[in-house]
């Protein structure tokens, strides 16, 4: 019910109502009525039809390296430091 | 065209449409059989012009097998509902290791139904059978009222002729047997479901729509200790993998990395929530052999045109339960059951 | 998929299930509820618990809003297309969900009905529009995720006077259902060590709603989104909050989830919607403060106002389980007619239904845990 | 009843209806094989459990012939779709003078479709199978939207065996030769009219469906050298003339006082103001053989229980326009054309 | 079946043939329109024309209420359909009839209007109980025959208060047509000698109407039965007259017409129907005071006022001689489209439709005048 | 579409609104509505469904017997007496 996939915008009509959106190599027509300044290149989620919000690359990768490192930390076995730092605006 | 006396004027084959009257029996059905299915069917058997087709069969086993074709669209990309309807039967007679012979097609119009759009996958029936080697030789047309039918349905159904020495049925799977497909699975669901209109969206994946028995008989060739094939249509390649552990009773194990998935297929399936396992396939198939032809086998189908990304995707294991289980790709392990409801209605 | 595919690497799963299994305090248990769904049928699909130390449990929570539906909604919405002859739009998931009387959705519209599938709330509007002389009922239901294109389309119906739309809105609020089941948690309850906090939800509305968790419950929440990998790193953010004694609102889905959520989406919702005085949630009873209905100026537009229905009463199937499985107190194999007479095929309650259901997850991912394990001929 | 592992709720066959799931392809349409179609229709070939049947046919010529079945209504005085697809495609199989074989059967399910009538509907498929001696050995099953179909449609595919020294066509009519047909005109379209709501009166007429492959097996016994044989239904005796007389390129000669016709179906024609020569028949035929061989012929029908009836109508005459005149009862003459438009939709 | 087969016996039709042959004047010619389309497919079926002497000739009259309909009507018809989606219920025989720009109500059908075959004004009368929320239009059509079972739907429906019933009125007058005939006969028209009078139709108006006949033009008349034995021996009392010299209305079909006709009947048809100022008739111009409409105290049930359509200009098909056949004037052998074009399969006009229409019995039954004489092997 | 046939009344319901009529062996209903003292037995004319007028017996058997007698008089050559006498109430 609460599915939603990150899609990557290639087009947003003139009226900056609608944008197509790309799954890999799918594109699918949405809304952007519930997002603000959302921007060719930019990745947003898709649920039901709508972008819901704007998805943080910065965040993502942050995200990943984080559990990149959570393994290495494992694997180094008593190495207790983080590499990766959060993104500016990194948000609880 | 020579005039045929008994229709002084032709069909207006461009704006006309099905009426009651192309199922009455009468002289309009004569006419749409003679303009419309035996012009374009053309073929020494069907010019027999009878309520049946004979034939003198060759030597050896027969098989025969049926199948309807309500699919919606009746267009989609990679074909339409005429090229399936001859894919989808010569299909499911290759899969005895046959050799597909002939084939009947029964058309149910809708009051209605352009005549244009008729011709057009008549045409296409026509092609694919020509494409395959396997000509449609008797037909039947009836004429359903506008809201009792969508369109048209065909049912198309085959026979064909195995060769000596091959023994393929869904219940010969035996432990430690291993488990291919022939390519990508779920082009076929995926690219029809990208048509209908309350999904759509933009693919360039196709269906896979083909008829399989050349691919079969390299196959044969190659492996005639074969235990089993089946094209893994309506519900997928889960599906048909449970009916072949059922029908064998056996268990079955597979490994989700292996299984060919286009990433485009990947990515609709996500967007709708859909396992790819789960969706259609019209021009792939599922071999069970021994394990030790196994190699064997996967060359001589990468080596066909209609096989390149064949894998071995898993082995058959003794399972009391017939369960069909999975190495995930993330690292776990799960059961891929039935499909249980309905994933694609009306997918062929 | 970019942020799809790497979020289920099998390589970094192995890595986070040897830093839990190295993190977990082998003396206790982690006793993790799973808020959403989409957690559910995540951990169910990849084989998650699979990979957890055996003392880390994911409880199953009741974010799944076709599993929260009473039965007495899907009464009303099949006494609207039957007793009015709308044209009932709704997601496909709830097409399935049992009603009275062995009925469904999908029995009313193979009887007859007019009821029709729809993927997003804009092929609703599009079916207003090509039925003008037809009233076009959306029965509208999902948490905060799916309550935003709602409002969406209650707007452009609005704005365009589109006078044969409405909606029967069945919207409902999550932290009223979080609240409600860590109110009756505890020795009588479910047992919880900690929560992941839903994923897409949060998106909307931000991580600050879940605060009073750790304030009032004292338990550690960590915001997880919904790939494997997510869940798995959250589970790992919760077991470092235990052992550290911390209990805190974490977000582990920061690509997605701010603080404050989709400002845009919240206002929306403000403006069409206003909460219910209460509302009843499969399971967990009658919550106040839970549900949403049309706000006074749109009230025109809802299909419980324009159409009225006789019901009759609702009848929960005798045996089912859902109730204690929403609330976290018992697994679907506890359930008597777990895959005896309900089966995702035959469902008898809404957990069979939706593939985010703990018994639908349970039945169609897991049952391999009844099998033998399986022995092939070869080793 | 043993219970199958796949299915632990049995299918509800008094209350249930066909949904959409019953045509996935999954779990819930192997269960309507299972407890509906293999249950009843139960034979060693469709036990194979395949997506085809596989046999061994004897040795021969072969024919193929296929009917699609949108009869309304589907239960009839006399019989129900599902005797009708059976009879339907044994007979156009017969036609050729063969001993039908096999059956496969195609089913397009209607969703909402009462699955107390399916089973109606296919036990009596069973039975008329069983009687005519040719089992139904492969299916396929889809189900459409409601609204997109009508209940249920079957088609129906049959293959049979030619005997040696056998040669009917419908190109083989000369002039000359005697035209027979088997029994009274009319019955099953008059049977079936009465039970249209808008048509509806009363009567005894019973459609007169019925397998005629034994009759004509008693007939090539006598008379091996008959040219044609064809089944008058949809279109009439006279459509079916019409037919042999264009595909022999000769014209017919016939006598209205010859042509059996019950009462019962004449008054009906009356007052629906219909031809009875016009009138679908799905359990006669109509036999063209020289005619020195006429009253042997006629004979050995006469003898069936399936011909007592029969009579000689007419004979074949030389004719460029291929016409069929018939010299009427009131002692006038005319020609008797082709079905114009539909004179009864939905009869078979 | 009694009253039927002992009209059609050959023994007598032989008798009567006779009879004719014996008592027709070789140095004359007997030209006979048989006024009704019963009498012409009678004609065409048995094969009457075929025992009669050569200078009998029956000539075809207007008699055959699908023929006469003008395409306007089928137009309006379908207008109705179309723009407002009503039912529309009608008599089989319309179905084919060709409208403007190649349509009919078939195609128009086809394409998914709601055009229902009914067998009776009583079916249409159910249809209407059984969609309340649709309207359903009757449309009527016939002679006086058919006119009096509207008459008793539409008191039926008011007795009722059926709300969505309606009636598109097209029923005409015989007696009309038959002094349009007879006007336009002549040097320049139809040359006659007798006519055989409608039967089913005086069964209800009566003989008494046609009393103008002799009385104004001169000719005799002779109410002829349907049955092939009826028409023949009406012929020879046709022949009789004229041999004789007398010129009067004679009644052959006593068992169904009296004087005066159905009294019953005709005072329903007063009550609920009004004679229109003028009706268009397809092949006769616009008639004054030649059809009906529904009477002002039903005006309320008449379609045409509920429904207001837009019309194009209806266009009649090039070549089509309909209008010339029904007048009597021209042969359908004498139009161009006839068997090339024009077949009952793909009728461009409307005598082709109906089985009682000229041009339709002319192919259906009497192409074997065309065929060389057939040859038999034996003979 | 002026199809008419002569049929015979079986059956006629209470209110005498509606009549089971009988067409050899086929039975069909239809309305009185537009006759009026029918009686089982009459023979009246049906047509789409409604019993347009009764038939008159008497006057079916005398029409007949004039044709037989027509034949006869052809036969006979030149006698002209006709046997039959027309019924009581014989119209027009
Ligand atoms: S298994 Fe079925 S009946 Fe039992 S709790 Fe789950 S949904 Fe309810
Ligand atoms: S043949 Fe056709 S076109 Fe010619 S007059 Fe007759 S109906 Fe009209
Ligand atoms: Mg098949
Ligand atoms: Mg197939
Ligand atoms: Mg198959
Ligand atoms: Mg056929
Ligand atoms: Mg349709
Ligand atoms: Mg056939
Ligand atoms: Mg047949
Ligand atoms: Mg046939
Ligand atoms: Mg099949
Ligand atoms: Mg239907």
């Amino acid at each position: 019910m609460c599915l939603a996939i990150p899609a990557r915008i290639t087009q947003i009509d003139a009226a900056g109502e609608n944008a197509l959106v790309a799954i890999g190599a799918v594109t699918k027509e949405i809304s952007l009525a519930l997002v603000n300044d959302a921007a060719v290149g930019d990745y947003v989620l898709v649920h039901v039809g709508y972008a819901l919000n704007k998805l943080s690359e910065e965040e993502a990768e942050y995200t990943l390296r984080l559990i990149e490192e959570i393994g290495l930390f494992d694997e180094m076995q008593d190495t207790a430091i983080l590499a990766s730092e959060p993104p500016t605006g990194h948000q609880a | 065209m020579t005039t045929d006396r008994r229709f002084p004027v032709r069909l207006d084959l461009k704006n006309g449409t099905v009426d009651m009257s192309h199922g009455s029996g009468g002289r309009a059905m004569a006419q749409l059989i003679a303009e419309v299915f035996q012009k374009y069917l053309n073929n020494e058997l069907l010019a027999q012009g009878n309520d049946q087709a004979l034939f003198m069969p060759p030597a050896g086993r027969l098989v025969m097998s049926t199948d309807g074709h309500v699919i919606s669209p009746l267009f989609f990309p990679g074909g339409d509902i005429g090229s399936l309807a001859v894919h989808g039967t010569v299909n499911d007679v290759a899969m005895a290791g046959a050799r597909p012979l002939y084939l009947a097609a029964g058309f149910i119009l809708e009051e209605g139904f352009p005549l244009c759009e008729l011709v057009r996958i008549v045409e296409s029936m026509a092609h694919a059978a020509n494409a395959a080697g396997v000509p449609i030789v008797t037909g039947d047309t009836k004429v359903v009222e506008r809201g009792k039918g969508d369109g048209v349905f065909i049912t198309t159904t085959g026979i064909g002729v195995v060769p000596d020495g091959i023994a393929i049925s869904g219940d010969r799977a035996r432990p430690g047997d291993a488990i291919l497909v022939s390519g990508s699975m779920g082009d076929h669901g995926v690219a029809i479901l990208s048509k209908r209109e309350n999904l759509s969206f933009g693919t360039e994946i196709q269906s896979d729509s083909a008829a399989l028995h050349d691919l079969v008989a390299a196959m044969i060739d190659v492996a005639p200790e074969i235990r089993c094939l089946r094209d893994p249509t309506r519900g997928g390649l889960a599906t048909t993998l449970n009916e072949l552990a059922h029908q064998s009773g056996v268990g079955m194990q597979i490994r989700e990395q292996a299984i060919p998935v286009r990433p485009e297929v990947a990515a609709a399936c996500e967007l709708l929530g859909l396992d790819p396992l789960y969706v259609a396939n019209e021009g792939k198939l599922v071999a069970i052999c021994p394990a030790e032809r196994a190699e064997a086998l996967l060359s001589s189908m990468r080596a066909h045109p209609k096989g390149t990304a064949s894998a071995i995707i898993g082995e058959v294991v003794e399972d009391e339960l017939h369960f069909v289980q999975m190495e995930t790709g993330f690292g776990g392990s799960r059961i891929v059951d039935w499909l249980a409801g309905e994933q694609l209605p009306r997918i062929c | 998929m970019k942020y799809i595919d790497e979020f289920r690497d099998p390589e970094l799963a192995r890595r986070l299930a040897s830093a839990i299994a190295a993190e977990v305090d082998p003396s206790r248990d982690y006793r993790l509820m799973e808020f959403c769904g989409g957690h559910t049928h995540a951990i169910f699909r990849y084989g998650v618990q699979h990979l957890m130390p055996p003392n880390l449990r994911f409880i199953h929570g009741p974010g799944c809003p076709v599993c929260v539906l009473p039965m007495s909604r899907i009464d009303h919405a099949i006494a609207l297309a039957v007793q009015h002859g709308v044209i009932l739009c709704t997601y496909g998931d709830l097409m399935r969900v049992p009603a009275s009387e062995r009925r469904s959705l999908l029995k009313t519209k193979a009887e007859g009905a007019d009821i029709r599938m729809v993927y997003s709330t804009q092929d609703v509007l599009r079916i207003a529009r090509d039925n003008p002389s037809r009233q076009v009922v959306f029965f509208a239901i999902g948490f905060e995720t799916t309550t935003p294109p709602t409002a969406v389309a209650i707007k452009v119906a609005r704005a365009e006077g589109l006078q044969n739309f409405s909606v029967f809105c069945n919207h409902v609020l999550t932290p009223s259902a979080l609240r409600t089941i860590l109110a009756t948690a505890g020795p009588d309850g479910v047992q919880l060590d900690g929560i992941l906090g839903p994923s897409h939800v949060s998106t909307l509305i931000g991580s600050q709603p879940y605060a009073f968790v750790p304030r009032e419950y004292g338990l550690p929440v960590v915001i997880a989104g919904f790939e494997p990998l997510d869940v798995m790193q959250s589970a790992l953010m919760l077991v470092r909050q235990l052992n550290s004694g911390r209990r805190e609102v974490e977000n582990q889905y920061t690509r997605a989830v701010t603080e404050e959520g989709n400002r845009k989406a919240q206002a929306l919702m403000a403006e069409v919607f206003k909460t219910r005085e209460r509302f009843e949630w499969r399971g967990l009873g009658f919550l106040p403060h839970s549900a949403l209905e049309l706000a006074d100026d749109y009230a025109d537009l809802d299909a419980e106002r324009r159409f009225p229905v006789t019901l009759g009463e609702s009848r929960e199937v005798k045996g089912c389980e859902c109730p204690a499985i929403l609330r976290g107190v018992k697994q679907p194999t506890d359930c008597k007619l777990f895959g005896t007479v309900c089966i995702p095929d035959n469902p008898m309650g809404s957990c069979m239904v939706s593939s985010e259901g703990a018994c639908a997850a349970y039945w169609s991912y897991g049952r391999f845990r009844e099998a033998p394990a399986p022995r092939t001929a070869l080793s």
